[in-house]
């Protein structure tokens, strides 16, 4: 793997950080400039593509009709699926998804689903037979550090970009109408992640970073500031002291980021 | 699950199960109960019934995943086809593939892993049956296997979850309180430094509830990390008896 | 593989059952100590654990809803299927079912179906629709040898164990009902295998003789007394003289055996 | 498959095709027939038509499989998707990964494995065409196939089956017989040491009948046996004979 | 693998082709002797064995019910499938199709389907719901090279051969009846597949030169003589003056072909 | 999809999105845009977008698959599962495995293989938005990733398809065409020496339309090959003043 770091970068990344800085010069608690697009696929019902620095996550979002799960009837079913996409990263094989990937889409979906971002009744068209169904697509295209806040956030934009098509039941079938309707959305889960070094908690770790650090801890928080998904990763610990504090740099940052999504 | 009962806390501020919102289930670990394992464990919590078992250090298998500083952990965690209402599949859900990693990352800090460079462990948990916080009994009965398996380890790893049920924050959720309840918060720690190493949660929390939820669980590793020390203690003691007998 | 036995216990088992005797102290007719436990897990519809020696078998039974064969409208579905845990032997490794487990899983089965051991007439919900599926999960816990003796014996108690719903059909939906009914059980069949050491005979052979032996023979009988599956296994051979000579060993421990199986 | 006939033998002793209850259908059997393989053969009983091959001895993929003191036989048993009335995927069924290992495991013991420590042996077997008793038609031509390939063996083997139908034991099944017979019994022998390296059963017999199968079993083997050394020498003299006239 | 190729023997057939010549004898332009035989596996609907040389290749034909793709409502549909049996060359490995085998079928399937070869509209039973599935599976049983050419005249030998059972319908539900219909047969695609060795144009190559050839060219043309299907393989190219004088080529060898495929 | 429309050229001559016969569609390419790839090449054609990516040369992975003589050139074609009008399943389909080989196919004969033996390359390409042509549209992009990597190379390769609608020959077909037309006749040249690395065909041309569609293809090509030499050159460019204002 050409993207294993230096035993000399490692040091100087540690020891700037002991002393409050980053090797890209960025503060403890900054994050790398964040760019939101929407719409980028015109094809898919929604997408959303984010810049994260160089870190670069497409995420886009189909809408088709299916079958509800047994014990919610009434619910429209959320599907969130990752791709290391193999272009992405030296490190990224192409195949099946394999447990980063699909620890990633899980925790994206958790905080999505456990905000009721999306109000799924809605997507009920018939109880108990037809529902839509959203698919969420995270598609990791250049892999740079913290895929988590950055595929969240798309995950989001894109959601929030997503049209549906009109629709009528006609005979027990679905007749698609002219015009769209955006997706029903009630909430707009916000992750951050804080990586831990030597004691220093930092702000949204890049990829020479994330291999140094000794573990990360995730937070999705909703519109009242509600706690809706945490993800600690990465082995290493954090102390009962550290993830209270950890809890305040999230809030503050989500506030921010908050205000880079539009809605 | 059919129904969602008024109530998963009635008038006296009982559970369900008739337990108090900072009670434990019922738990029982046995320490060494495999034969052929390096290293193995049996946690009953409630109605989980789990197994763990432990091979290694030993060769890793391919070899490019070994490592020339240290030692690798890989974790499997699987339920069995019969430990819950529905059958499972016995192929690995993307949910067990997810546990599989967070509990290994949960257990490895645990473990002196720069002892036996180039050397793997592979952690194999059974989920016999299922009933809510089954990653933490996991975690509860993997760390007393590798320790079994004589791994040179930095302390136990215990872990046990809180959660809100109602608007009460819990201990130790059992299936239905998981389903129906606020939110869930497994946490795994190394009680000697109070070092957490797992740390999830879904649900809606306010801040000051997932503080004190989190408080809660680690209030409630501690007292399981008794029983895992006591299971640990039995099975030394059965380990010795059995020696001075044989000579 | 870390089981594999060293030339020097190799030639002592071979001595030994030269002599009719064997490493564990028993002789060449005789189990090893037989342990059954029912009803080991409660949210299966049955189940049973049983202990050989230190081999350790836990079988749950599930039963659901679903289709028939298109071949049997007439019939519910009997599935039985073997993880062999890698937890159980250092020799097992996680993935899909590999040709042992395939072959445990069909012995197993071929005992059950062929003695119709289950009154699958009694699970036809809606002829041609809608039937009960039984699943039989083998999970080997403790892989010490002889796991079909075990496994059989397993499935077999555990069936015993299994108690459906009852159910009503209302407007061609199935509708559950209070209490339950217990598996409709027709036949009991117990096998018994035999291992080949230097053309001697030996029963329930354990791990190390398994390494040794020549070759096996695994015999299913059902309550009659009547041949319902056999299975040759393990390489190597039996003369026609052996075989008779087999079955007349199985005939007498499967008489043993099915007394422990209290139904 | 749809409606079962009244009576699978007549009045007059005779089979749905026409056999007695002792008589083989027709067989026919070819050896050397594939370019690329380093042995094969070709079989036809009654409707079955099966292709065999064999490649080896040669060095082992993975290597890790490679054993030190002998050779491994691998064998693949294989349904085409057109042999049968339904159209078979072509991934391999659990059926045909069982039929696989038995069917190595009843050619294993013919071949002096310990003449070529480190190699490994590849058995290919493909059925274009499915009638009943195709396990045991594929050991007849697999055991030719090896032979055919110059692979050191004690003994070909040779497989038929016998079983019960109505209420007569008979020999060689079809189709038909297999599903609406009462049992099945198939056996594979080395004929010169009466050494019998396959034998499965499903039905319902009492003992006495399955020794009696068995014993007709290996009766039927024997009358392939021939059929089997005629096939070899037919291939024999052709290749000398072609020897012949290139010189 | 045993059937690479030496260099000795690589000079000899790029100098004898230089030479206007071929190994085997042939002349640059000359097919390997062709065998057609159909019918040979009784239980399959349909059937064809081609030999190409001492190339073997069998294709069977099963017909079943089912539903047809939401686009063509009214169409039965075609699928083709590539079996490389692993004793037909030592470098095929027994597993799931790979890019090889999955280029065959899909030439083949392109050739059928571009030349509307099968009249799908009368394998419609009810409109939307129920139609004829046509597999075509090919079966290569010797690898000697060409497996294009063999699989294609094989694939339209068995497609002719094939029968299907008649058919009522009774309250919505297929029934059976007696006898049997050929199925409809509108074109008969042949394809025909050249090698380029050092600017020399070949036909039916076989093993040997296709180890050895820069390229590989294949076109399927129609009874009309139209082009309906083009795959170039094999890595190197050809030049536009090649192509051309190339057709030229493939259209005298189709005209030959075809008389061998009688119908 | 649902409807064919009556006409995919109108009696001007003008397609469906006002092109002429002869006309390509709105290409944009970018050279150079990924990070971690050793190469990479972004193309817009039409609604077509895609990105190329080249790892290598490097040590192939598993060894097995190197070769002494050569390096290897691997191509994985994949689409994203939101790139088509029904979301497409992530794992590779046949269709995927045919055109990554094909791909794969046109592009080698443009590399210097014979300079780096015994390593790989591996180029990655994902088609984030489909409107037909999207073969050609990789093909161009991923030559520009491989001469990005600085692989050694005989020249670019450049790809464009015609295809016969209603009854004219035309270039560059978009989805639409590609569904409803004739035939669709994707071309891959290497416009220095005029080799044809690509050629496929399918549909239903007379010999002559034939030739006219592979004539139209190249000049097609040449055209882009306009474009890929300029995105070179304004990647070039680019780094060349980034240097200068570096030093």
């Amino acid at each position: 793997m050409s993207s294993v770091i230096t035993r000399v970068r490692r040091k100087q990344i540690k020891q700037l950080i002991e002393e409050g800085k980053r090797l890209d010069g960025r503060g403890l608690g900054d994050y790398r400039e964040i760019k939101i697009e929407q719409g980028v696929i015109e094809k898919a019902e929604g997408s959303a593509r984010v810049l994260l620095g160089k870190t670069e996550v497409l995420v886009g979002v189909k809408v088709e009709t299916g079958s509800p799960f047994p014990d919610t009837p009434n619910d429209g079913v959320l599907t969130v699926n990752a791709e290391f996409v193999p272009l992405a990263s030296p490190s990224f094989e192409p195949g099946p998804p394999n447990e980063n990937s699909i620890e990633l889409a899980r925790v994206v979906d958790r905080g999505i689903r456990e905000s009721k971002a999306i109000d799924t009744e809605k997507l009920c068209i018939e109880p108990g037979k037809k529902v839509f169904i959203v698919f969420v697509d995270i598609y990791v295209l250049n892999h740079e550090g913290n895929l988590i806040d950055a595929s969240a956030l798309a995950a989001v934009a894109a959601l929030l970009n997503t049209k549906m098509s009109n629709y009528e039941i006609e005979d027990g079938e679905v007749k698609i109408k002219q015009g769209y309707t955006p997706l029903p959305m009630k909430n707009h889960p916000i992750t951050v992640t804080l990586g831990k070094i030597d004691n220093k908690l930092i702000v949204d770790p890049w990829l020479e970073e994330e291999q140094v650090m000794d573990s990360r801890l995730s937070m999705a928080l909703n519109d009242e500031g509600n706690i809706c998904a945490v993800q600690k990763g990465s082995g290493g610990y954090f102390t009962q002291q550290q993830i209270l504090e950890g809890m305040k740099v999230v809030q503050e940052k989500v506030a921010e980021l908050r205000k880079k999504l539009k809605w | 699950m059919s129904k969602k009962p008024k109530k998963l806390i009635d008038k006296k501020g009982r559970r369900l199960d008739s337990r108090k919102p900072n009670e434990l289930r019922n738990i029982r670990i046995e320490v060494g109960i495999l034969s052929n394992a390096d290293g193995s464990a049996y946690i009953e919590q409630g109605k989980n019934k789990i197994l763990a078992g432990v091979f290694g250090p030993k060769e890793m298998h391919p070899k490019h995943l070994s490592r020339p500083d240290r030692m690798v952990l890989r974790c499997r965690y699987h339920m069995a086809p019969f430990s819950v209402e529905e059958r499972k599949s016995p192929a690995p859900s993307r949910r067990e593939i997810e546990l599989s990693k967070v509990i290994g990352e949960a257990l490895e800090p645990s473990v002196f892993v720069e002892y036996y460079p180039r050397t793997g462990v592979d952690v194999f948990i059974e989920v016999l049956q299922a009933d809510g916080g089954t990653r933490c009994a996991s975690i509860t009965a993997a760390s007393l296997a590798l320790a079994d398996a004589g791994i040179p380890m930095r302390d136990l790893v215990v872990s046990c979850a809180a959660g809100k049920v109602d608007d009460t924050v819990v201990l130790d959720l059992m299936d239905t309180e998981d389903k129906l309840g606020a939110a869930d918060v497994p946490v795994a720690v190394m009680p000697n430094s109070n070092a957490v190493t797992l740390l999830q949660m879904d649900g809606n929390l306010a801040p000051e509830e997932f503080e004190k939820a989190v408080n809660l669980a680690m209030e409630g590793c501690k007292r399981i990390y008794d029983l895992q020390k006591e299971a640990l203690r039995t099975k030394y003691m059965a380990a010795k008896q059995e020696e001075e007998v044989k000579e």
